[in-house]
C-alpha cells in the first residue's frame, strides 16, 4: 500500500516540471529550416591566404590526417592540395604554420556528391617569369 | 431506421471514418502533448497519417516459416472487434442498439486485441516475440481483470448489465464519477494496462524486446495494428466516460457532443502526463502491483458499492 | 610513500640487488624481476596491502618481450619481466587478480605470449577467426587499403 | 522453463555501441552471459607507433567520443613529463576547466541514456537538454562541441578572455539549478527507483578482486580518485569532495554521479575565479629524448592509464593506453547473474559503458 503512495507522490511530485516544460518555448529546433549559428571560434572548413604561402610544407608535416598534400616543381612553383573528407577540423595547420596563411573560418555544411569534389587545390603557385 | 440512416450510421457519423478521424487526432494529441513536457516541438498534426500511408506503401513480409495466412488474420479480427465495439458506445446518438449485457459483449470485444497480440508474438516466432507475447499474455491475465471489475462497479451501481441503464441511472441520481472516483482511477490504470502504454509497456519495451510482438510484421499488417492500438485508445477512454461522466451532458445535442469531445481531450492529457511521469516497470512489479493492491481495492470498493 | 617501503620490502624477499629499481616520472617506481620469481612477487604485493592493478603492459625491446606489471596505490609500482622471443612463456596472474584476465588475454593475442593458466584463453579483441600473425609486433606493418594522400603517412613519419 | 538465448547484439537499442552480449535465459532470469568485445578495436596503439608525437595528439583524442580531451591531457602530460617541460600554470588551469566541463557532458549523457532504457523517456529528454549548455560553452571555447583538440604538448592552444568567462559564469549558475532539480527528481520518483534499486550488486570485495575504478568503485564504498590521490595538472590548488556510497547497486551509481557533476560544477567555478594570468603554452621540441612515463588521470569512468616509451626520434616507441571501461566490463557477467531480462538494460545502462574506449 505504501508503494501505491510513493507511486501518487512521485506524479505530484513531477507535474510541475512537465508543466513548467508545457508552457516554456521548446529547447529543440527545427533543423534544416533554423540554423545553428555556430560561435567564431568554431572551427570548420581549412581556408587559406594564397599570397603568404611559401610552400614550405610545415603544415604538410604535421597533419594528423594527411588531409594536406605538397607538389613542389621549384622554389616559385608549387600546389597545395587539401583533401577535405580527410580533414578533421583540428586546426594543428593553423598552429604550425608560420607565415599564418592558412587558417580555419567557421563554416560547418559542406557536402558534395562527388569524391573528386573533395579535393580543393589551395595554393597554385607556378613560375610567372 | 431505414438502409441510408444505417449506413451513415454505421460508416460516417459515429461509426468508421469518425471513430478513424478521432482516433488519428488523439494519437497526434499524445505524441505532441508529450514532446511539450519533455520540452521537444513534437509532431505536425497530420504525422500519423503520414505513418500509416507511409505504411500502407512499405513492403509487407514475414520470416521464413511463418503461417501466413494466420499472420494474416490476426490484426484484421483486433481492428474488426474493435471496431464492432465502436458500434455499442452511444457517443452523440440516443439510439445506440443497446441489450441487456452488452456491457459484458463490449468487454469482450476490447480485450480481443490483446489475445490477438499475444498470438501475434507465437506466431512469428522471433526471439523478441516470444519474450514479448509471454510478457502480454501476463499482463492480459492482470489487467484486463482490474478493468474488468473497476468498471462493473457502475454496472452494480445502476444495477443492469446494460449501458442505457447505466445512463438512466446516472442521470437520475448523479453521474458516477463523485461516489464512485475510486473506482474511475481504478479503471483508468487498468485501461493503460489494456492499452500497454508507457508505465505498463513492458511487452513492447523498446530497450529489451524492440516491440515486443510486432517486431517481425511490417507494411499493411503493421499498419493495422497500430490502427488498432490508436482506435482501442478512443473507444477505451469513451467506455470510460460513458460510464463515469453520462449525467453530466444531455444526449443529441451539439453541445452534448463537443463536452464529450472535451472530456476525451482532457482524459488523453491525463494518460499523456502518466505516460510522460513514470518509467517503465518491471513485469513482476506490474504484477504485483496490480494483485497486491489495485485488485484488492476495486474488490473493496465493489462490496461498499454493493452494501450501499 | 608505502609503494617505496613495497618496494624495498620487495627487494629483501626476493633478494634483489639496487641495481633493480628505478624511478620514472610520476613517482613509480620500477622493479626488474626475474620471470620465475612472478608470482612469489605479486603475492608480497598482495599481502603489502596493494591490491590495485592498473594494467599488464607488453611491448618488443630490440628482439625479446617486456611485460610491465603496473600496481597502485596512491603512488605507482610496477614490475619488470624480460621473456625472451622464442619461446615467450610465463605464468598468468589471473588466480591472484581475477581483474587481469582480459589485459593478459589481449597480451597474448596482440604479441603472442602464452600465459600459464590464463581462465578462457579467448581472443578479446580480434576476430575469432583471425590469421593476421600477431598484429603488434614490430615487423608486422599495419596493411590497409591506400586512398589518394595516403603516401604522406610514411613521408611524415621519416623527416 | 523455455531456454532462450537472447543476443543484445552488435546492434541493439539498449548499446550505445557495438557490444555483443549473449544472455541466456530461463524464462525470463538471466543464467549467464558471454561478452565479446572488439567490434570498435582501430587498433590506436599499433598506429601511434607510426605517427609524429604532434600527430598522435589528434590520434589518441579520437579512442573515445565523451572523453576525448582527458585522454588527450593524460598523453600530453606524459610527453611533457618526458621533456622535462614545465607547462604554465594558466595552461594548466584551462586544461582541468575542460577536463571538468567533459565529466559534466558524459555524466548527463550517461544519465539520459540510463532514462531512456528503463523507459523514463521525459528525464532522457531533460538529462540531454542541460547538457546543451555544456555542451554550447565548450563549442564556445575550444571550437568543438564533442572533440575540442584543446591540448598541445607543452599547453593549451586555447585562451580565455573577458566574453567567454562571463559566458561561463551565467551557465554554470543555470546548470547548477538544473542539476539540483535533477537530482531532487531522482530521488522522489518511485519508478526511477523501483527500477535501479537492489539490481547489479557489486560487493566491495568484488572491486578489489577485479580492480574496479571510477564511480562503479565508488559506489560500492572504495574511496579512490586519481585526482586526490595523485594529484595532476593543478588539482592540489582546488578543493573538492569525492561522494563516496556504499549500497554498490545502479540506484546508488545514479545518485553518485549527479553528486560528482555538482562537484564538478563546484570545481569549474573555482578554476574560473582564480584563473592565473600568463602564456597558455610554451614552445616545444619535435623530438623527445629516451625514456619511459606512466601516467594517470581521473576519466569520467575512473582512472586511465597511460605509458608511453620514446627512443628519442619523433615517434613513440610504445604507448600503451588501459581505459577504465574495462575495468568494468569484467564485473558484467557477474552482475548479470539471475537478474530479469528488464534489468539487463538498466545494470548495462548503470555501469556506463563506454565500449570505444574498451576496444581502442
Amino acid at each position: 500500500m505504501k508503494n501505491l503512495l510513493l507511486y501518487i507522490r512521485s506524479f505530484f511530485y513531477f507535474l510541475p516540471n512537465i508543466l513548467e516544460a508545457l508552457f516554456s518555448k521548446p529547447e529543440t529546433i527545427a533543423y534544416p529550416a533554423v540554423t545553428h549559428k555556430p560561435p567564431a571560434g568554431y572551427r570548420g572548413s581549412v581556408r587559406i591566404i594564397a599570397e603568404n604561402c611559401i610552400g614550405c610544407g610545415l603544415c604538410v608535416r604535421d597533419c594528423p590526417s594527411a588531409a594536406l598534400k605538397l607538389e613542389k616543381d621549384s622554389k616559385q612553383s608549387f600546389r597545395l592540395i587539401h583533401y577535405r573528407d580527410r580533414c578533421t577540423s583540428c586546426g594543428q595547420c593553423e598552429l604550425s604554420c608560420k607565415f599564418n596563411s592558412i587558417y580555419l573560418d567557421n563554416t560547418y555544411e559542406e557536402a558534395f556528391s562527388k569524391r573528386k569534389a573533395f579535393i580543393e587545390v589551395l595554393v597554385n603557385k607556378t613560375e610567372n617569369k | 431506421m431505414n438502409l441510408f440512416n444505417i449506413f451513415i450510421r454505421i460508416f460516417i457519423f459515429p461509426g468508421f471514418l469518425f471513430m478513424l478521424i478521432l482516433a488519428l487526432f488523439l494519437h497526434w494529441l499524445d505524441r505532441k502533448l508529450i514532446a511539450r513536457f519533455q520540452g521537444r516541438v513534437g509532431p505536425p498534426w497530420y504525422q500519423p497519417l503520414a505513418d500509416l500511408v507511409k505504411l500502407f506503401a512499405k513492403e509487407d513480409i514475414l520470416p521464413s516459416g511463418t503461417n501466413q495466412y494466420f499472420a494474416a488474420i490476426l490484426p484484421l479480427i483486433s481492428f474488426a472487434s474493435v471496431l464492432t465495439a465502436s458500434f455499442y458506445l452511444p457517443i452523440a446518438i440516443q439510439s445506440a442498439p443497446s441489450f441487456q449485457g452488452d456491457f459484458i459483449v463490449l468487454m469482450f470485444l476490447l480485450s480481443m486485441p490483446s489475445l490477438m497480440y499475444f498470438l501475434a508474438g507465437w506466431v512469428t516466432q522471433g526471439v523478441y516475440s516470444i519474450i514479448g507475447g509471454n510478457r502480454s499474455l501476463l499482463q492480459y491475465f492482470s489487467y484486463e481483470v482490474l478493468f474488468l471489475l473497476a468498471m462493473s462497479g457502475t454496472a452494480i451501481a445502476s444495477g443492469s448489465w446494460a449501458l442505457t441503464d447505466i445512463r438512466l441511472t446516472q442521470i437520475k441520481e448523479s453521474p458516477f464519477i463523485f461516489p464512485q472516483i475510486i473506482g474511475f482511477f481504478l479503471s483508468l490504470a487498468g485501461l493503460i494496462g489494456k492499452l500497454k502504454r508507457e508505465p505498463f509497456d513492458i511487452p513492447k519495451a523498446k530497450s529489451e524486446v524492440i516491440a515486443g510482438a510486432l517486431t517481425e510484421f511490417s507494411g499493411k499488417k503493421l499498419a493495422l495494428w497500430y490502427l488498432t492500438i490508436q482506435l482501442q485508445t478512443v473507444v477505451g477512454l469513451s467506455f470510460l466516460i460513458h460510464c463515469f461522466f453520462s449525467g453530466l451532458w444531455q444526449m443529441n445535442t451539439i453541445i452534448g457532443f463537443f463536452i464529450f469531445l472535451l472530456f476525451l481531450i482532457i482524459l488523453q492529457c491525463a494518460l499523456s502526463a502518466i505516460s510522460a511521469i513514470y518509467a517503465r516497470l518491471r513485469i513482476d512489479q506490474l504484477i504485483h502491483l496490480n494483485w497486491h493492491i489495485f485488485i484488492p481495492l476495486t474488490l473493496l470498493h465493489n462490496i461498499y458499492i454493493l452494501l450501499k | 610513500m608505502n609503494t617505496e617501503k613495497a618496494a624495498i620490502e620487495l627487494r629483501d624477499v626476493l633478494n634483489l640487488d639496487k641495481s633493480t629499481t628505478k624511478q620514472i616520472p610520476f613517482n613509480e617506481v620500477e622493479i626488474s624481476i626475474p620471470k620465475q620469481q612472478l608470482l612469489l612477487a605479486v603475492n608480497t604485493i598482495l599481502k603489502s596491502g596493494i591490491w590495485h592493478l592498473s594494467a599488464i603492459t607488453c611491448q618488443q625491446l630490440e628482439d625479446d618481450f617486456i611485460l610491465l606489471y603496473h600496481f597502485w596505490k596512491s603512488g605507482g609500482l610496477t614490475l619488470q619481466i624480460r621473456l625472451d622471443e622464442k619461446k615467450p612463456q610465463v605464468d598468468s596472474i589471473c588466480p591472484l587478480i581475477p581483474g587481469a584476465e582480459y589485459y593478459e588475454r589481449e597480451a597474448r593475442e596482440m604479441f603472442g605470449i602464452e600465459f600459464l593458466g590464463l581462465p578462457n584463453p579467448v581472443p578479446l579483441l580480434l576476430p575469432d577467426d583471425w590469421q593476421g600473425g600477431y598484429p603488434m609486433r614490430k615487423k608486422e606493418q599495419p596493411s590497409y587499403d591506400k586512398t589518394e594522400g595516403d603516401d604522406l603517412l610514411e613521408k611524415g613519419k621519416s623527416s | 522453463m523455455s531456454k532462450i538465448t537472447v543476443p543484445i547484439g552488435p546492434q541493439h537499442p539498449l548499446l550505445k555501441e557495438p557490444l555483443s552480449f549473449l544472455v541466456s535465459l530461463e524464462g525470463e532470469k538471466v543464467t549467464d552471459s558471454v561478452l565479446r568485445l572488439g567490434y570498435v578495436h582501430r587498433g590506436i596503439e599499433k598506429l601511434a607507433e607510426q605517427r609524429t608525437y604532434i600527430q598522435n595528439i589528434y590520434l589518441i583524442e579520437r579512442i573515445c567520443g565523451i572523453c576525448s580531451h582527458i585522454h588527450s591531457t593524460t598523453y600530453c602530460q606524459s610527453v611533457e613529463a618526458l621533456l622535462k617541460l614545465k607547462v604554465p600554470k594558466r595552461g594548466l588551469y584551462i586544461r582541468m576547466l575542460l577536463c571538468e566541463l567533459e565529466r559534466i557532458h558524459s555524466h548527463l549523457l550517461w544519465l539520459g541514456v540510463l532514462a531512456k532504457n528503463i523507459g523514463l523517456n521525459t528525464l532522457f529528454m531533460y538529462a540531454w537538454r542541460d547538457r546543451e549548455i555544456v555542451l554550447n560553452i565548450m563549442e564556445e571555447i575550444s571550437g568543438g562541441r564533442v572533440s575540442h583538440s584543446v591540448n598541445v604538448i607543452g599547453g593549451v592552444q586555447v585562451n580565455l578572455n573577458e566574453s567567454h568567462l562571463s559566458l561561463l559564469q551565467q551557465n554554470l549558475q543555470k546548470l547548477n539549478t538544473r542539476v539540483k532539480e535533477i537530482l531532487r527528481s531522482i530521488e522522489n520518483d518511485r519508478s526511477f527507483q523501483a527500477r535501479t534499486q537492489k539490481i547489479g550488486h557489486l560487493s566491495l570485495e568484488d572491486i578489489k578482486r577485479y580492480c574496479v575504478v571510477g564511480p562503479v568503485a565508488r559506489a560500492s564504498g572504495l574511496d579512490i580518485d586519481i585526482r586526490r590521490d595523485a594529484p595532476y595538472a593543478a588539482y592540489d590548488e582546488l578543493n573538492f569532495e569525492v561522494p563516496v556510497m556504499t549500497e554498490g547497486d545502479v540506484w546508488a551509481r545514479s545518485i553518485l554521479r549527479v553528486l560528482e557533476t555538482l562537484q564538478a560544477i563546484r570545481l569549474c567555478v573555482q578554476i574560473i575565479n582564480n584563473l592565473p594570468d600568463g602564456p597558455v603554452s610554451i614552445p616545444a621540441p619535435r623530438r623527445v629524448p629516451a625514456g619511459e612515463v606512466v601516467s594517470r588521470a581521473e576519466a569520467p569512468r575512473g582512472e586511465v592509464f597511460y605509458y608511453v616509451r620514446s627512443d628519442g626520434s619523433q615517434n613513440p616507441a610504445r604507448l600503451k593506453v588501459r581505459t577504465p571501461t574495462l575495468t568494468t566490463l569484467i564485473t558484467l557477467p557477474g552482475q548479470l547473474k539471475n537478474m530479469q531480462l528488464a534489468d539487463v538494460s538498466a545494470i548495462i545502462a548503470g555501469v556506463d559503458l563506454c565500449i570505444a574506449c574498451g576496444d581502442r
